[in-house]
């Protein structure tokens, strides 16, 4: 019974964090119906850009090491609220960086009217860039939060229940509340407002979008910089929780992060956050035997829903009527 | 044929990208150290030694164009590299096969220096490093009793670290409670600890790589893990403070290196590297060290014997194979030698124990 | 002045010069035919009014306005709206969502509901199958929709191509009817159609498009009885 | 002799590089854009490496002598068109990018597999393999992967022109269309895909001596997306894409050595630069500069009347 | 006319609560040309789906040459001898005319993997094309024999797929509105050509058509659905005049 509930609380802290590196993944894909392999990229460099606004300098390694960017008593510093303000300006620089992106490596082919997997190999090299840029400025080392950017909060919340122990880790409850949040948001915006409905057409067909009247570029922008927003932010959350683990920190996420938007449905926004908790219970609640096969659960779960049910979870079946 | 070049050049093979270069990023410090320590003192009898850098990147095929890059095109003399294990099956035979003598710098699993007669390595294998831990760890703690072990399964050296750390848990007779695996790449940990924290065991074995390891070391400790802490090879770095921070302070870590060593050599050694570096020289950074003054002692004695310059490359690098293997060497990692294969043969390891003087800076402080 | 003009215009697909050389216009509040064999131009041409094809010479204005560097959403906020060849219906969406986009550029959305209102009313069978998706609807519903979609927008100028196609002959009728009521409320069109003779009867001018070029143009009255209309377009 | 000492492990890298790239290309000529073959090549390197290493295949090595070598081709590309078979059923009836995700899945599921085996020798994999045919050098290994480039470029020129070539090109076209004109859409499918799997557990089997050992290492996701690249880098509609771009994408990181650290930055930029300006791939852009000929009609004066058919 | 050709016994086919083709049993008879009309949404081509194994029927039964070949895959019945068009052109959209037609042979040779792969093949090949280049010709096609299909005119794609359909030799043709998109003469000159082809064919041919002229001129029995069921068969004369048909198909006049 407890083993359940640790499990249960486990799946849901991992599950959270693979749903928030997917929402900004997915939905790039739910517009442009291309994979954005920088996607982790960007929520690499949101950790680094909120990192740098906080501690302000990078010690033992690259270009820039102990360049004192923000000296000490930086406003970004000491309270839970300077801290969010970091991490927001973090996120809102990602965002930026992902807008960028997208006019360079992805709009000229757009223009051009490329093959749209080729934008897998751009957005491939756009990591690539990225990735090893940060190594040249800061090193491969992995940089750790100051441990009080939270405040006073208590790094853990461990219950006794029936002589064994159940942990709930404050950080994977604040993530699992900003998934969450962000999820209700989105999924509002893009399922319920004006707004959504012309998203989805640009997603759909971009020629008739445009002969409706929407302006395609205008949405493919706005969406970059929310899927960078959200990825910066992300890549700020998660980091807090574990370390900023070095240049190719979130690029290992995008792997699982494909397993988890098909699963959910590909392009789906709920589906990414029901995919990324579906994938972290399967993994929590294999039996520890077996633990050595446990990062082949979230492939064989979406080769099977590939199997069964292509669009996902929550996905909508592609129809095709002759 | 071609001679030899002045000043000398030495290849060093390791990872300065990818996912690896952050243990190849301290080697090429380490490397990049000795040559500026060594040619301040005369270098080669009075010449000069060159590094020649090539990156290895983490997998096997850049391993070999690095390797083939440093014998044919650089010319060099010896190779101090490659980083990985996994690298040095690959890569290590087509230095063999165009007998070049070549010095691991840290590659610590079963079966690197059969590869050939000129495969040698500076790096202990793990089999010999790591029951040093678990002894010191009982000796601080004797009513330890049940152990949990933990490793990443998709590192090679990890996984045959752990098996030693198994096999001397139990000749030492505890009990093993649980035995969990995770990936180099995790970040998340909750699970793995969860099961730690329910079997009540009072030391944990962590065998991965600084990242992974530290981190896990952390989320153990946030989440209430009070016992002893044994890290293996990988977390043997510097570079884990700012990953666990205060958490770290404690780990029981073996090593083939300490700054405590007490031999004059390395005294120096360590005096210099942390004016220069504000910090006490990593495992990693003293074995790259290590590998390039080896190859630069067996050179000293060849060219007493034949000034460097007169010789055929082909000639010194055979030679240089057999004086590295003939000789015995004041190192930073104390007196060594290597056995006929090219095993090393070093006389103390060390025990070091983690100490964290606030959230970033730390000492590995050698235990007696 | 004309609400629409073509000026000389060309548009290029690769090598294959689809359009040459055409100049027309289209009054405020005219309904203008244009007919030709497959392959004269005449998608093309609409195309290049609605911005999605670039012209490589000439001109498209609208109501005066230099169309050349604008992109296609911008010329729906200008009141010109397509039911292009092929129907383009959005197949993933609902009949209703489809519809509703229709008015993307419309804000007030008790005109748009009536807007809505009337659509279904003309096209029952599409009231029918509001919930379902566009793309599972038959040849003749998608073709409904697009141009109920089209109506949506409350266009200005209004760009039919083929709209009568697939349509059964008791629609073909209501299209018609519609095209005249919305003439009689004043809105221009640029009506691309096989079916001529409905057409031309349906229209104040017609242009006969061949090979790209206009060959020759006049009253919709008197070309019905041209003789090189009846020979080519209506079966003599 | 020098410089085939010091690059005749990249020239021959390249054609390997360039032959797993057509291995993509098989299933591409129907429009399946299968991303397993990395999982073949992985296959195909184990068998050989076992084959090659293990005590139990040690009566076998000294039986067959340089044979043994042939024989790990032809038991990888066997083992390699029967997982082929196995996996591409199933996973065919997909489209798109959801058959490269199944497929990444599939390879995704192979490396954790080898992993965890013992005879695959777990994360530290398989060792001191012995070389082809006593090779000494990198670059003798040209003697088997050039033979084996020639006869597969041979082979996908004359499907391509053959029957089967124009029913796997319907297949990409459209689907369903073939299917209504008579072509069985799975079969030829399936057809490709195992062509391309047998070609990667091929490659596999001669790369395993080649690099000396082999591990779950090779053959990853990175690896299924490299060779996309290759493909659309390449070309992806001419066989000469998946080739050129293999040999050019995987030469890059060593072609700009010279610059260090920043060497994986400048490839990255490549990408993208031969992506925005390249769209239909390499071979795409050189072939724009010539105009496709048109097909000419068979000598025969047409019949003034149409032949009825050769089907009753 | 002798043995009926296709026997359709109560074709139903739901999509979820939608019945798009219900209990509809009629028969074909061999060199007939039979026309298949109705409203927009009537099933019409829903039931040429049923018919040629691209969508399998909720229930029923389908007959040809008195063998039941229900729901059997596309591929098979194309062999068998029954070829269609589509409503929404569906052309092999980047490959040439004269591949597009090429493709078609495939039923009708035979030559595998390796034959194709070591030259066995070219006797094969030469017919195939010679068959293809003659088909060109017969629709007027063989100047643009080398375009890509998707740069032809809708009219233009018509008849290729018609071509292509004639390619697979086959016994019967479903054409779905051949004639949309056509002007008045276009249509009169697709009229007599389909004539002229179930004639040099020997052709049993179904067509779905909204344009009223040609189903009269052409057809020899017509069938009109509505909601997905049969409301009248018979020939176009009397089915024209068939208050039912006026009221739901025709209009007015
Ligand atoms: N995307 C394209 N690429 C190349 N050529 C094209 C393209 N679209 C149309 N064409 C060519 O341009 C010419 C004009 O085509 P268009 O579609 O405008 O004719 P149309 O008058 O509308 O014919 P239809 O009545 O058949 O619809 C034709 O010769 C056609 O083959
Ligand atoms: N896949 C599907 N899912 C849901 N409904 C469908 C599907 N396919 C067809 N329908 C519905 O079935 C009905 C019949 O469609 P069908 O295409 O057979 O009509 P049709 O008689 O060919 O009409 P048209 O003359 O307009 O082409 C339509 O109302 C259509 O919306
Ligand atoms: C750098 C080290 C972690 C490498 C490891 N000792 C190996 O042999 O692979
Ligand atoms: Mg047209
Ligand atoms: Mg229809």
């Amino acid at each position: 019974m407890t083993d359940l509930l640790q499990n249960l609380i486990n799946g849901l802290a991992i599950g959270s964090v693979y749903a928030i590196f997917a929402l900004g993944y997915t939905l790039v894909f739910s517009i442009l119906g291309i994979i954005n392999f920088a996607h982790g990229a960007v929520f690499t460099l949101g950790a680094y850009f909120t990192y740098t606004l906080v501690v302000g300098q990078f010690e033992n390694n690259g270009l820039i090491k102990g360049f004192n960017l923000f000296p000490a008593g930086s406003p970004f510093h000491g309270t839970p609220w300077a801290f969010a303000l970091a991490a927001l300006i973090g996120a809102t620089l990602s965002g930026l960086v992902a807008v960028l992106i997208e006019r360079l490596a992805f709009r000229p082919m757009r223009a051009r009217g490329a093959d749209p997997l080729l934008a897998l190999v751009s957005s491939l090299g756009v990591a690539l860039v990225i990735v090893n840029l940060i190594q040249i400025l800061v090193g491969a080392e992995s940089y750790n939060f100051p441990p009080d950017i939270y405040g006073d909060l208590k790094p853990a919340l461990i219950l006794h229940v029936g002589g064994k122990l159940i942990v709930v880790r404050t950080v994977q409850v604040i993530i699992f509340a900003v998934s969450m949040l962000l999820l209700l948001i989105l999924g509002y915006v893009i399922g319920r407002t004006r707004t959504g409905k012309a998203l989805r057409a640009v997603a759909e067909n971009p020629g008739t979008a445009s002969l409706l009247g929407i302006s395609v570029s205008r949405f493919i922008v706005i969406t970059f910089f929310l899927s960078g927003f959200l990825g910066g932010l992300a890549g700020t959350l998660v980091s807090t929780a574990f370390s900023v683990a070095g240049p190719y920190f979130g690029v290992t996420y995008g792997l699982k992060g494909l397993a988890v938007i098909v699963l959910g449905g590909l392009g789906s926004i709920p589906g990414a956050v029901v995919g990324g908790l579906v994938i972290g219970l399967a993994e929590a609640f294999v039996p520890s035997q077996y633990s050595a096969y446990r990062e082949a659960v979230a492939f064989a779960l979406l080769f099977v829903m590939l199997l069964l049910r292509p669009q996902g979870l929550l996905g909508q079946r592609l129809i095709q009527k002759v | 044929a071609d001679k030899v070049a002045t000043p000398v050049p030495i290849g060093i093979g390791v990872a300065q990208t990818s996912n690896t270069a952050l243990l190849g990023q301290e080697q090429v410090i380490g490397a990049r150290f000795a040559e500026k320590y060594i040619n301040a003192r005369g270098g080669i009898n009075g010449t000069p030694i060159k590094l020649v850098f090539q990156d290895t990147g983490g997998d096997e095929a850049g391993a070999i164009n690095a390797f083939q890059n440093l014998i044919t095109k650089d010319k060099v003399v010896g190779i101090v590299g490659p980083t990985l294990s996994q690298q040095a099956f690959s890569a290590d035979p087509i230095a063999d096969r165009a007998k070049v003598p070549v010095l691991g710098p840290s590659n610590t699993a079963k079966g690197i220096p059969q590869i050939g007669a000129f495969i040698a390595r500076v790096s202990a294998p793990v089999a010999v490093v790591a029951p040093n831990a678990i002894k010191q760890a009982l000796k601080l703690d004797p009513k330890i009793k049940k152990v949990a072990v933990l490793y990443a399964q998709n590192d090679a050296f990890s996984v045959s670290e752990t098996g030693t750390f198994q096999d001397t848990a139990k000749a030492q007779g505890l009990t093993v409670a649980t035995v969990q695996k995770f990936l180099t790449t995790d970040t998340d940990f909750t699970t793995q600890v969860t099961a730690v924290l329910n079997e009540n065991v009072d030391l944990v074995i962590v065998s991965g790589l600084a990242n992974d390891g530290g981190n896990l070391v952390k989320q153990l400790r946030q989440l209430g893990y009070k016992g002893s802490i044994i890290g293996g090879n990988g977390l043997n770095t510097s570079n884990i403070f700012p990953v666990c921070q205060q958490y770290c302070d404690g780990i029981i870590i073996a090593q083939a290196y300490s700054p405590a060593q007490p031999s004059a050599n390395n005294q120096l050694f360590v005096k210099e590297y942390t004016a220069q570096y504000k910090k006490a020289p990593p495992q990693f950074a003293a074995q790259a060290f290590t590998g390039v003054q080896v190859m630069v002692d067996a050179l000293r004695i060849l060219d007493r014997k034949k000034k460097l310059a007169d010789w055929e490359l082909s000639d010194l690098r055979v030679a240089l194979n057999t004086q590295i293997l003939a000789g015995k060497y004041n190192t930073p990692l104390g007196a060594i030698s290597f056995d006929k294969e090219g095993e090393l043969n070093q006389a103390a390891f060390y025990v070091a124990q983690i100490k964290m003087k606030d959230a970033k800076t730390g000492t590995f402080v050698f235990l007696k | 002045m004309a609400l629409l003009e073509l000026d000389n215009l060309s548009v290029n697909y690769g090598a294959v010069q689809a359009v040459r050389d055409v100049s027309l216009t289209v009054e405020e509040g005219e309904t203008v035919t244009l007919i030709g064999a497959n392959g004269a131009g005449k998608t093309t041409t609409l195309r290049a009014i609605s911005r999605m094809v670039r012209a490589s010479e000439g001109h498209v204005r609208f109501a005066g306005r230099d169309l050349a560097r604008l992109p296609p959403d911008e010329a729906v906020r200008l009141g010109i709206a397509q039911s292009p060849e092929g129907r383009q219906v959005l197949a993933r969406q609902t009949v209703e969502d489809n519809l509703l986009l229709g008015a993307y550029t419309r804000r007030n959305a008790a005109e748009i509901r009536a807007d809505l209102e009337r659509q279904y009313r003309r096209f029952p069978r599409l009231r029918e199958r509001r919930t379902q998706l566009a793309g599972t609807l038959s040849g003749g519903e998608q073709q409904m929709l697009a141009i109920a979609r089209a109506l949506m927008s409350r266009p200005k100028l209004l760009l039919l191509d083929e709209p009568s196609l697939g349509l059964a002959p008791i629609i073909v009728l209501e299209i018609f009817r519609i095209i005249q009521e919305l003439s009689g409320a004043g809105v221009t069109m640029l009506l691309v159609e096989q079916n001529a003779r409905l057409a031309m009867q349906n229209s104040h001018r017609t242009y006969v498009m061949e090979a790209g070029q206009i060959m020759f143009s006049g009253m919709s009255a008197e070309m019905v009885n041209d003789e090189r209309v009846i020979q080519a377009y209506l079966g003599g | 002799m020098d410089f085939l000492q010091t690059y005749g492990f990249l020239i021959v890298t390249m054609l390997q590089q360039g032959l797993l790239g057509l291995s993509l290309y098989f299933p591409l000529m129907a429009g399946q854009l299968s991303l397993a073959s990395p999982g073949f090549y992985a296959l195909g390197g184990y068998i050989a490496a076992i084959m090659l290493t293990s005590p139990a295949f040690a009566g076998w090595r000294d039986a067959l002598g340089g044979w043994i070598f042939p024989l790990t081709w032809v038991l990888a590309a066997l083992a390699s068109a029967l997982l082929g078979v196995i996996v591409g059923v199933p996973a065919l009836r997909l489209r798109g990018i959801y058959l490269a995700l199944a497929t990444i899945a599939f390879v995704q599921i192979l490396q954790v597999v080898s992993l965890n085996l013992d005879i695959t020798g777990g994360a530290v994999g398989l060792f001191g393999i012995p070389q082809a045919f006593g090779f000494e050098d990198r670059w003798q290994y040209i003697w088997i992967f050039l033979p084996l480039t020639v006869l597969v470029l041979l082979f996908a020129r004359q499907l391509e022109r053959s029957r089967v070539g124009r029913a796997l090109r319907a297949i990409r076209e459209d689907e369903l269309a073939a299917d209504a004109v008579g072509i069985s859409p799975t079969r030829y499918k399936v057809l490709a895909f195992v062509i391309g799997a047998a070609l990667a557990g091929i490659v596999g089997a001669m790369s395993a001596p080649f690099l000396n050992t082999w591990n779950a290492r090779q053959g990853t996701f990175d690896a299924s997306i490299a060779f996309l690249a290759y493909t659309l880098i390449g070309g992806s509609r001419s066989l000469w894409g998946p080739l050129l771009g293999g040999a050019l994408l995987s030469s890059l990181p060593e072609l700009l050595r010279g610059l260090a650290d920043w060497r994986l930055v400048i490839n990255g930029l490549v990408l993208v630069v031969a992506s925005l300006y390249l769209p239909q791939g390499i071979v795409g852009a050189l072939s724009k500069l010539r105009r496709p000929v048109p097909p000419k009609r068979p000598p025969v004066a047409p019949p003034p009347a149409l032949p009825l058919g050769d089907a009753p | 006319m002798s043995a009926p050709v296709l026997q359709i016994r109560g074709l139903t086919r739901r999509f979820g609560g939608l019945i798009a083709v219900n209990n509809v049993s009629f028969e074909v008879q061999e060199g007939e040309i039979f026309g298949l009309i109705g409203p927009n949404g009537a099933g019409k081509t829903t039931l040429f789906n049923l018919m040629t194994g691209l969508t399998p029927p909720s229930s029923g039964t389908l007959l040809y040459h008195g063998a039941d070949i229900t729901a059997q895959p596309p591929h098979t019945i194309a062999e068998k001898g029954i070829a269609r068009t589509f409503q929404n052109i569906r052309l092999f959209r980047s490959l040439s005319a004269l591949e597009n037609i090429k493709i078609a042979r495939h039923a009708r040779t035979r030559a595998g993997l390796l034959a194709g792969v070591f030259g066995r093949d070219r006797a094969e090949e030469r017919t195939v094309d010679e068959r293809a280049w003659a088909l060109l010709d017969l629709v007027g096609l063989s100047s643009k024999a080398g375009q890509e299909a998707q740069n032809f005119s809708y009219g233009d794609q018509r008849r290729l797929e018609i071509a292509r359909a004639l390619a697979t030799d086959p016994q019967v043709l479903l054409l779905d509105e051949p004639a949309a998109g056509m002007n008045t003469s276009e249509k009169g000159e697709l009229t007599a050509f389909i004539r002229r082809v179930q004639q040099e064919f020997r052709l049993t041919v179904l067509v779905i058509e909204h344009h009223v002229p040609l189903v009269m001129k052409l057809c020899d029995r017509v069938a009109v659905l509505n909601f997905g069921e049969l409301i009248a068969v018979g020939d176009p004369a009397s089915v024209q005049r068939d208050p039912k048909v006026i009221e739901a198909y025709l209009g007015g006049s």
